[in-house]
Parts: C-alpha cells; sequence; structure tokens
C-alpha cells in the first residue's frame, strides 16, 4: 500500500508528515507530564487551586485564546493557497499568523510582568508564605505557560523559514511538504493552549 | 540459499571517500552504516569505562568497612556507573549500532527515512554524553543520587545534579529522533514485495522498540526539567517541604523506565532470533507469535510500571493491580523463549560463536526473567525490593540480556561489517570465561539479597561477606572475559582472515550483499518474494 | 500514490470551523460564570476536548489523511488516558 | 534465614518457595532440553534440518500454562500481603522518624529510643514519616519493609514471634551515610517489656539533656563528639574557638560563641566554616525549640573546655 522510495531521487513526502506527526507525538506527552502533575496537586489542594486562579488575569488569557485560534486558520489557510498556486496570498496569510504570535507573546510578557511585580512567581517571598497548593499553581502556571511559549518560539521561527521559502518559490502548489509541517507544529502550540487555558484560567 | 551477489562495482563503506576525509568523513557522514560504528566505537568506550567503575565498586565491597574509596566517592561511583550504563550504553546500545548498521538492510533499503536527522541524533548523543561526563567535574562535585534521581534527596544534595539530569534529557532526545527515523523507515522503505509479514523478526523488535523510544521518553523528559527548575527555581513539584509529592515522582520517572527496560531487551530478543535460525537451519518457530508479542510486550510494557514502587507508599489498590499486570506480561516474554528452543528441535545446529552466545543468553534471561517473578509478587516484593537481589535480576535482565544480545550480534555481523573474520577459538574461549564469571558475579546476590543485604550500601554486617567475596572474585573472571573477547575482536578488524559475503549460510537479505557492504548497499533494490528464514 | 489524492480543503470552511471555535471559547467562558461548581470542571473539560478534536481533525487535516495518521492519534491519546487514568486510580485508592 | 520471627515469614517464605520451585522447573527442564538438542541435532550428525509445521495446540498450551501458573503465583503473593496492610486496631503504636541518618523511635509515654524495643507475641504498629529525604525501614527476619516518606505518614506493623535481636536497615538510598542507616529490634518478653517501657530517664538538664537531643536528632550521623572530622565541623572543641567562615562567598574569622551555634541551628548554609560543603545541613527550624538550643550550648560548652 505504501510507495517505495529510490535513494537517487528520495522525495517522500508522507514519510515526512508521518515523522512530524510522531514528533508531534512527543510534543504532546512532554506536555502531558505536566497535566498529569496538575491532575495530582488539583486533587490534593482544589480549594488552593480554587483561590490562586482567580488571580490569574482571565481576560488576557481568553483574548490570547481567540489569537491563537485565528492564527491556526490562517495557516492552515495559507496550505489551501499555496495547493491553489496563490503564493502571495499564502505569504501574507504566514505573516498574520506569526503577527498573531507576536501579539500572544506580548500579551504574555504583560502579564508575567504584573505577576512578577506581584511577588507571583516560583520562589518569591510572597509566594513562598502562602498555602502548598498555591505555590504549586503558579509554579504550574509559570513552567507550563514557559514552556508554551518556548515552543511558540520555535513554531515563528519554522514560520519564518516557511515565509521565505514560499517568497523563493522553494515551496509551491508540487512540493509544500515543509509548509505542511510547519502548519501542524504551529497548531500544536494551539492544541496544548486550548488544554491549558481552561485548566489555568478557567476551572478555579 | 540466495547466491551472493559478488559482481558489485560499488566500493565499500569502509574505503568510500565522500565530501570530507579521514575522520571528518566518519563523523560528518550520513551513512547509516558509519554512523552504526560511531555509535559502536562511543558505547564499547562508555561500556569499558562503566565496567571498570562496576569493577572498582565491587573491589570496595570485597570487604566491610573501606577498602579503597570514601563513602562519598563510592555513592558517585554507583551513580555515574548507572548514568553511564543506562543512558549511554544499554538504552541507544542494539538499536542505535544493529539497527542503524542492519535497519535499511534488512528491509531493502538504500537508508534510514532521515538520513541527516541521523547523523544528527549521534551527535546529540555525543553532546549529552560530554554533558554526562562533564557532570562529574564542574561544580560542587559528581552527583550522588543513582540512576534514578529519587527526589526529594536529588533536589535537596548540594553535588552537581543538574548536569547530570540535563545530560539525560539531551540523551533522550537523541532516542526520540533515532526512534522517529526508524518508524519512517518501516513503514516507508521496505522493498517492493517485502509486506509486514515478511520482514525479519529483528526490524520488527526495532519497530515496537520505536515506538517506545517516541512514547515513553517526553516523560522523562519533562519530569527531568521538572527536577532542574525545583533546584533552580525552588517551584516545589516534589519537595514535601513546599507541598510537592515525592511518590509522583516515582510515578513520572517510572512511568517512563519501565518501558526503558524494553527498549533495552526487544531489539535484544530480535538479536537472538536472527541467530538461532541461522545457525540451526530452521525457520522460527511461530513467526507472526514473536512478531507480534514484540508489539504487545510494548503495549503493555506501559501498563506495569508500579512493581518498581511496591514498598513506597502507594495505595494498596494500586500495589495490587500492578502485581497482577506485571504477572500477565511475563507469559509473552515466556512465550518466546518456548519459541526460541522449539526453532532448534529437528533443526541442524552449528556451534559457531553468536549462537553460543545466544544460548548464554537464553539462560541468564531466564534466570533473570524467573527472578522478576518472584519480584512481581506481593509479599516476596516486600524482602527483596531495593536488596541486592534487585541488582542480581537486573544485571541477568540486561547484562546477561541485553549485554550477552549485543555480543551475539557482534560476533554475528562482525564478518559483514568488517569483510574479516574473527579467532573462532579465542572467541569461544572468550564466551566460556564470561559466562563463568558472569555468574560468579551475580549469583551471589541473590542469596544475600533474600538474606537481607540492602543495595547501594558503601558498608555491610559481616554476614554477608561470603557473598561479596564471592562476587568481587567473579568481576575479575569477568573482566578477563572481556579483555579476551575485545583483543579478539580489534585485533581481527584489522587482521582477520577476509570473510566471505555469507560466512554463517543465512538467509536474510543483508547476507546476499558483499561483505563490507558497498556505499549504497544494494546495485538493484531486491524484490521480495519469499517469507524471511525460508531454509529448505 | 498519497500526492496525487490531496484534498484542498476551501477558504469558507476554515472560515466556519474559526467562527464554531470562537462559539466554543465563549462558551466555556460563559459557564464559568455561571457558577455550576462541580459541573464547571465537567463542562469545561468537554468544550476543551470538542475543541481540540476540532482542530486536529480540520486545521491539522486528520479528516483527509491516511487512516494510518488517524489511527495513531487516538493511539496516542488512550495512551495518555491510561497514564492519567492509573496515576489518579493510585491517588484516589490511598 | 528461615526462621519464624515475625507473623509475616510463613506467608512470605511460602510465596517464595512456590514461585522459587515452578521457576527452577522449567530452569531446568528448558535447559535441559535445549542441551539435548544441541547434542541431538548438532549438524555433524544431523546435517539436514526438518522444516517442523506449526502447531497451534502446542502454542495454546504453552500460552495457558504459563497464564494459570502465574495467577497462581500473583494470587500466593496477594494473600500474604494484604495483612501487611491491615495492622489490628489494638496495636501498640510506635511514633517512628527517620533523618539522615538514624532512627528515632518514640513510645506512647513520650519515651524515645534509638532501637526499637517490643514485646513478644503483641502486634506493634509504627506510624512512619521522614524528616527529610525518602528512607525505608526494613527488618528481614521479620519480612517488613515500608518508605519513610517526608510530608506523610506510612505504616507498617508485625508481631514479633520469638525473643532476640534483629537487624534494620535503611533501603531507600538516602545519601552518604545510607549503609550507616541501621538500627535493632529487640524483642523481650512482656514483663521486661513493661520494666524498660517505665523506665523513663528523668529530663536532665543542661549538658545532658543537650547530649540527648543532638543524638535523638542524629546531629551526631555529621558532627563527631571527639574532634574527627565527619561531614560537618567535630563539636569537640567547637565552642568559643575561632574559624574561617564563607558568607555570602565572602571568607571571614568567626567566633563560635553561642549566637553562631543558633544560627546555624536554624540556618545552616548561611556561614559554612571553610572546607565544608554548603547546602548538606537542613535547617532545624520548628525541630528544635530555644531550650533545645540553650542546652545544646551547655553541652558545647562542656566538651570545649
Amino acid at each position: 500500500m505504501e510507495s517505495v522510495v529510490t535513494h537517487a531521487e528520495h522525495r517522500d513526502d508522507f514519510g515526512a508528515k508521518l515523522g512530524m506527526w510522531i514528533f508531534i507525538f512527543t510534543e504532546l506527552l512532554l506536555f502531558g507530564g505536566l497535566f498529569l502533575v496538575y491532575a495530582v496537586y488539583r486533587r490534593l489542594y482544589p480549594a488552593d487551586f480554587h483561590d490562586a486562579a482567580l488571580e490569574l488575569n482571565a481576560f488576557l488569557g481568553t483574548l490570547n485564546t481567540v489569537a491563537l485560534l485565528i492564527s491556526s486558520m490562517t495557516v492552515a489557510m495559507s496550505l489551501t493557497a499555496v495547493q491553489k498556486g496563490n503564493q502571495k496570498l499564502a505569504a501574507r496569510l504566514i505573516l498574520v499568523t506569526i503577527l498573531m504570535g507576536v501579539f500572544f507573546l506580548f500579551n504574555k510578557y504583560h502579564e508575567w510582568g504584573t505577576e512578577i511585580r506581584d511577588g507571583l512567581y516560583p520562589g518569591s517571598e510572597n509566594l513562598m508564605g502562602q498555602a502548598h497548593g498555591v505555590t504549586l499553581f503558579f509554579g504550574l502556571y509559570f513552567f507550563m505557560t514557559g514552556l508554551h511559549m518556548l515552543h511558540m518560539l520555535v513554531g515563528m521561527i519554522l514560520l519564518i523559514v516557511t515565509w521565505v521559502k514560499i517568497k523563493s518559490g522553494a515551496i509551491n502548489s508540487e512540493r509544500y511538504v515543509l509548509l505542511e509541517n510547519g502548519s501542524l507544529y504551529w497548531c500544536l502550540v494551539d492544541l496544548i493552549w486550548i488544554f491549558l487555558f481552561p485548566l489555568l484560567y478557567l476551572i478555579p | 540459499m540466495p547466491e551472493p551477489n559478488v559482481n558489485n562495482k560499488q566500493p565499500s563503506y569502509l574505503e568510500f571517500q565522500g565530501r570530507f576525509k579521514g575522520l571528518a568523513g566518519w563523523i560528518f557522514s550520513t551513512d547509516h552504516k558509519r554512523i552504526g560504528l560511531l555509535y559502536l566505537y562511543a558505547i564499547m568506550t562508555f561500556f569499558l569505562v562503566g565496567a571498570i567503575l562496576g569493577v572498582l565498586m565491587r573491589i570496595e565491597l570485597i570487604s566491610p568497612g573501606e577498602t579503597i574509596m570514601k563513602a562519598q566517592t563510592y555513592n558517585g561511583v554507583f551513580t555515574l556507573h548507572g548514568i553511564i550504563m543506562i543512558f549511554l550504553v544499554v538504552i541507544p546500545g542494539l538499536a542505535a549500532v544493529f539497527g542503524n548498521f542492519f535497519l535499511p538492510i534488512m528491509i531493502g533499503a538504500k537508508d534510514v527515512a532521515f538520513p541527516r536527522l541521523n547523523l544528527l541524533s549521534w551527535w546529540i548523543y555525543f553532546f549529552g554524553a560530554v554533558l554526562a561526563v562533564m557532570s562529574q567535574f564542574v561544580g560542587n562535585g559528581p552527583p550522588d543520587t543513582g540512576w534514578t534521581f529519587y527526589a526529594p534527596y536529588s533536589t535537596q544534595t548540594g553535588t552537581n545534579v543538574v548536569a547530570a539530569v540535563t545530560a539525560a534529557f539531551v540523551l533522550g532526545f537523541s532516542s526520540i529522533l533515532t526512534g522517529i527515523n526508524f518508524i519512517v523507515t518501516i513503514h516507508r522503505m521496505r522493498a517492493p514485495g517485502m509486506t509486514w509479514f515478511r520482514m525479519p523478526l529483528f526490524p520488527w523488535s526495532l519497530y515496537a522498540t520505536a515506538w517506545i523510544q517516541v512514547l515513553a521518553t517526553p516523560i522523562i523528559g519533562i519530569t527531568l526539567l521538572m527536577v532542574v527548575a525545583e533546584r533552580v527555581l525552588r517551584i516545589g513539584f516534589f519537595d514535601p517541604s513546599l507541598g510537592g509529592d515525592p511518590i509522583l515522582y516515582q510515578h513520572l520517572f517510572w512511568i517512563y523506565s519501565h518501558p526503558a527496560v524494553y527498549i533495552m531487551i526487544l531489539p535484544a530478543m530480535g538479536v537472538i532470533t536472527e541467530i538461532i535460525p541461522t545457525f540451526c537451519r530452521q525457520k522460527v518457530y511461530g513467526y507472526k507469535a514473536i512478531a507480534l508479542s514484540s508489539l504487545a510486550i510494548a503495549g503493555v510494557g506501559y501498563l506495569v510500571w508500579g512493581h518498581h514502587m511496591f514498598t513506597s507508599g502507594m495505595s494498596v489498590t494500586a500495589r495490587w493491580i500492578f502485581s497482577l499486570l506485571t504477572f500477565i506480561v511475563a507469559v509473552p516474554s515466556a512465550i518466546k523463549v518456548f519459541n526460541w528452543i522449539a526453532t532448534m528441535y529437528k533443526g541442524s545446529i552449528d556451534l559457531q560463536p553468536p549462537f553460543l552466545f545466544a544460548l548464554a543468553f537464553i539462560f541468564l534471561f531466564m534466570i533473570g526473567g524467573m527472578t522478576g517473578l518472584l519480584l512481581g509478587s506481593l509479599a516476596v516484593n516486600v524482602q527483596v525490593h531495593d536488596t541486592s537481589f534487585v541488582v542480581a535480576h537486573f544485571h541477568y535482565i540486561i547484562f546477561g540480556g541485553m549485554g550477552f544480545a549485543f555480543f551475539a550480534g557482534i560476533h554475528y555481523w562482525f564478518p559483514k561489517m568488517y569483510g574479516r573474520m574473527f579467532n573462532i577459538k579465542l572467541a569461544n574461549i572468550g564466551i566460556a570465561i564470561l559466562f563463568v564469571g558472569f555468574n560468579v558475579l551475580y549469583f551471589p546476590l541473590f542469596v544475600i539479597g533474600v538474606q537481607g543485604m540492602p543495595r547501594r550500601y558503601y558498608d555491610y554486617l559481616p554476614q554477608f561477606h561470603t557473598g561479596h567475596f564471592i562476587s568481587t572474585i567473579g568481576s575479575f573472571i569477568l573482566a578477563i572475559g572481556l579483555i579476551v573477547m575485545l583483543y579478539n575482536l580489534f585485533y581481527s578488524a584489522r587482521k582477520g582472515a577476509i570473510a566471505p559475503a555469507n560466512p554463517w549460510g543465512s538467509q536474510s537479505l543483508e547476507w546476499t550483499i558483499p561483505s563490507p557492504p558497498p556505499v549504497e548497499n544494494f546495485e538493484e533494490i531486491p524484490v521480495i518474494t519469499e517469507d524471511p528464514y525460508n531454509y529448505k | 500514490m498519497e500526492s496525487e489524492k490531496h484534498h484542498i480543503t476551501s477558504y469558507r470552511t476554515y472560515v466556519l470551523v474559526l467562527i464554531v471555535l470562537l462559539l466554543l471559547v465563549s462558551i466555556s467562558v460563559g459557564v464559568t460564570h455561571m457558577g455550576l461548581k462541580t459541573w464547571t470542571v465537567g463542562v469545561a473539560l468537554l468544550i476543551m476536548c470538542a475543541m481540540a478534536s476540532i482542530i486536529l481533525i480540520y486545521f491539522m487535516h486528520l479528516k483527509f489523511d491516511h487512516i494510518l495518521l488517524k489511527v495513531l492519534v487516538v493511539g496516542v491519546f488512550l495512551l495518555f488516558a491510561t497514564f492519567i487514568g492509573i496515576t489518579l486510580l493510585e491517588y484516589l485508592t490511598r | 534465614m528461615f526462621t519464624e520471627a515475625s507473623n509475616f515469614v510463613e506467608g512470605v517464605d511460602f510465596a517464595f518457595k512456590f514461585i522459587f520451585g515452578i521457576a527452577m522447573f522449567f530452569l531446568v527442564g528448558l535447559t535441559t532440553v535445549m542441551i539435548v538438542f544441541i547434542i541431538k541435532y548438532n549438524r555433524k550428525k544431523h546435517p539436514n534440518a526438518v522444516q517442523i509445521p506449526s502447531n497451534n495446540t502446542l502454542e495454546i498450551t504453552w500460552t495457558a500454562i504459563p497464564l494459570a501458573l502465574v495467577l497462581l503465583m500473583f494470587y500466593y503473593g496477594y494473600v500474604a500481603f494484604m495483612p501487611m496492610r491491615n495492622p489490628p486496631k489494638d496495636a501498640m503504636i510506635v511514633k517512628t522518624t527517620g533523618r539522615m541518618w538514624a532512627w528515632d523511635f518514640e513510645y506512647a509515654n513520650g519515651k524515645h529510643s534509638q532501637e526499637l524495643v517490643v514485646p513478644l507475641k503483641k502486634p506493634v504498629r509504627l506510624n512512619m514519616t521522614s524528616k527529610d529525604v525518602v528512607h525505608s525501614l526494613y527488618i528481614p527476619s521479620f519480612r517488613v519493609k515500608e518508605d519513610v516518606v517526608p510530608g506523610r505518614q506510612t505504616v507498617l506493623w508485625f508481631i514479633a514471634e520469638e525473643e532476640g535481636t534483629y537487624e534494620i536497615f535503611c533501603t531507600a538510598y538516602c545519601g552518604l551515610g545510607h549503609s550507616g542507616m541501621g538500627s535493632v529490634v529487640k524483642v523481650v518478653s512482656q514483663k521486661a517489656f513493661d520494666k524498660w517501657f517505665a523506665e523513663i530517664p528523668k529530663p536532665a538538664a543542661g549538658a545532658a539533656q543537650g547530649l540527648e537531643i543532638i543524638k535523638r536528632n542524629a546531629c551526631t550521623s555529621c558532627h563527631s563528639v571527639d574532634g574527627s572530622k565527619l561531614i560537618g565541623p567535630s563539636f569537640k572543641g567547637l565552642y568559643n574557638s575561632k574559624h574561617v567562615v564563607i558568607s555570602n562567598g565572602k571568607e571571614h574569622e568567626i567566633t563560635a560563641d553561642s549566637a553562631y551555634v543558633r544560627t546555624s541551628v536554624l540556618e545552616p548554609d548561611k556561614d559554612v566554616v571553610k572546607g565544608f560543603n554548603k547546602g548538606l545541613m537542613r535547617s532545624y527550624k520548628g525541630t528544635v525549640s530555644e531550650t533545645d538550643i540553650k542546652n545544646i550550648i551547655e553541652y558545647f560548652k562542656s566538651i570545649s573546655r
């Protein structure tokens, strides 16, 4: 059922995509470990988690969720544009995606800044004095969102590369597996946020 | 038996001159065969270092009290021994060396799916190894946590845990990339006509292993990152004084580290399954059962991590559920042993060194597996958990199993890899010494373990002296066996007699190409029309 | 064989999917303010899973992709559910 | 090892012998079969292999029999283990504390002991916790073991069936003094126990009490009282002596007066004596009271003249 590729013209788009998907699985399980930790401590300290979550800025959280959802759509659309041969639109859509990412990071920077000013960062004297569940919640919050931001940065670099390649024509309606993989990775970043957002901001 | 294709005009991969010359031609080569050898040399080096550390520990334990080192040094030595042997030797071990070298050849491909990623894996491995070695020399002294990094000790000790943990994280990344590469290779690059059930069993075992590498390693990755965050930022994930739960660390650690045992042992089983039919001139008995039981073992291996924690203070319900699952998981491994022995029935057996290693493997693996049953039993576990019984069991599985399979593999494929033969008589002597030394070294540890000798002890009570003494003598015998074997291999790689393409008369694909293989393996991609192991 | 069969998703579908997703976000935000207490967690988790599936199916093109990928994605989520399930089982029976 | 020292020995040893017996049977049997095959079907005698077809009945048999056997093995382990987790209500409770690297046993009447003394044929329940890292209390002769986890209480119980002295080990790796973290359990007659139990040494004051506190908190695992260098500086001759210490990375000289001793107990990493490692000692805030510190200082004075 699967085609065989010889060494000379080694090109296997499905193989590349399969590789990307497996890599995405490893990312999902990486965050999965954190969700496991979250679930356990939420079970051990339900009241503390409730109190701590109220301190987060749910408005900024929602805004960021919307931004990421839009960016996922634009990156997915750019694939359609490339498949239809509309390189210009594809490049623009990638740019919109990157801008949405920047918008997200800007909000996050603002949010973290406020929290750090309020002394709600891991190891701070304010937090060390509070209940264990509160310390753990903020520990998890910074660790999870920090790791997520790191993934966003990687995704944005990947998107910049695809943008250059769309511009140069290296990605075109015949050859677009890189764009496909970049888009998959960006959607993964969104997917993880979809789980992070309600767990951190919404279910106190 | 397929005719070896001797008309191949390509240069062998050993002589091939690519873009770079000399050493650079190796460390920047994307040829899966050269990468396989790079892993081989790195792993052999680390294996020797780990073995020397092991002998040092044995010398320290030859009698109670201080013999050659202080307690802190001893704790550092067993930690380093564990880190090197687990993360640098046995986890990459067979998959990275023989998997890289023979997986593409055995499925009739010219290389793996992502050759450059493959080279990157090696570099990441190398970088991780450097970091692991560095952790010994920078900061506040070598880590002293044991390779398990149990919290909260690992988050509190003043020694250099962060570097060691980061090294393990980096090595895990390398392992993941190799796994991705193998899965895609097996899915996409099998030769025409090679259906799943025409694939030899070593690739089958690599396929199962690769899935574990990919799906379990991220969990240890994030756990180790949390340990780093805990030490650097004082987040308190596992530190009870900040609300954390130390047992949660153990869960996360074993969710990975139990399947990791299968990363070590599955390819070993695969190698043994290649060797036995070759030297028995016999089809593998129960081909499908073996192929599918590899996947089954990989799958259910995810469900039994708790049997490392029977005395940890985990809930009683969880304890008996994990025990029950553990016993059920024992069955597929037993079936593999039955199949191997059944393959010998009415065969035509040629007692060559690789086959002798395979026999030793089966014997040692049976002891390891059966003592595993004792450990899986809730009541018996209470007595023997965290004693030298566990140490012995673990070494029977990992060294007696994976290690002997590695030796079997290297003797089996040596003529193919180097195009030269080793000295068979010397190899047989080496096997005999290794086998005796191994049992003298580890068997006494079962006995004193049952009597209550705890593990990771620098000092012990006089009643355990005899067992420790015999064990140390065994380590000397084992070391002599290793020297004999390695001398033979090193000497033969350069000066051995020229080997024919198919010295053992095997049926699988790698023996149809010249020894050593040409750069692109096959002049023409073969078309597969028969099952593997089709001995007549 | 797979390269010819690539399905091209229309722009319209993407926009529709986005609207559904945004609706789901507003529902989940709304639910938290309704004070359903214990139900909040369940509803929010449910919406979360629905949104994740929509992203996987449409934005990540699983709908038109090879069956192998579909099976694998489901498998990975099941595996993760196993990890969480067994670990929580331990904590719930302590 | 096969004494009958506690009520669990029989069950554990039966499970052991049961599994061991079956394992030996298979090990010897399969190895024999293997050797017979090697000899009988050696290429010299048997140059042509006879291909054997697979046999479903055989494969089902060798799956079903091991499955049945392992389920039996599970069962015997289960029935011997479950009672270990169900301490009887009337058990005598001993509060057990593990710390680097010593055990402390506290009895109902407040009596502290470094050794576990228990009466014959009476259920004893250890309520265990740790002050620092994970330890594990193991009495091989009794076939009992359970981890001692910081921040939690774990439980272990047994009925001692034979008088005598048995070893206690720590089996969860806990650092430098791990192998030295042993003690003994003394099983004595009820009469002897009652006598021992009633003997509470009068709360000594001053120096004697100080030594008591030091021992109970396992300070002597790292600090000697005879001048020898262990993990930390020795207590002998410490009081009012001059030391070079490192505080915040800077070296300076300090006199080990009362204030310095107090700081070192409560904030061990603040002023670390040069030549010793930071981060090894935990704060004893909350464990050691101000009165305790006074008594400790009295003790230091007594060995520093």
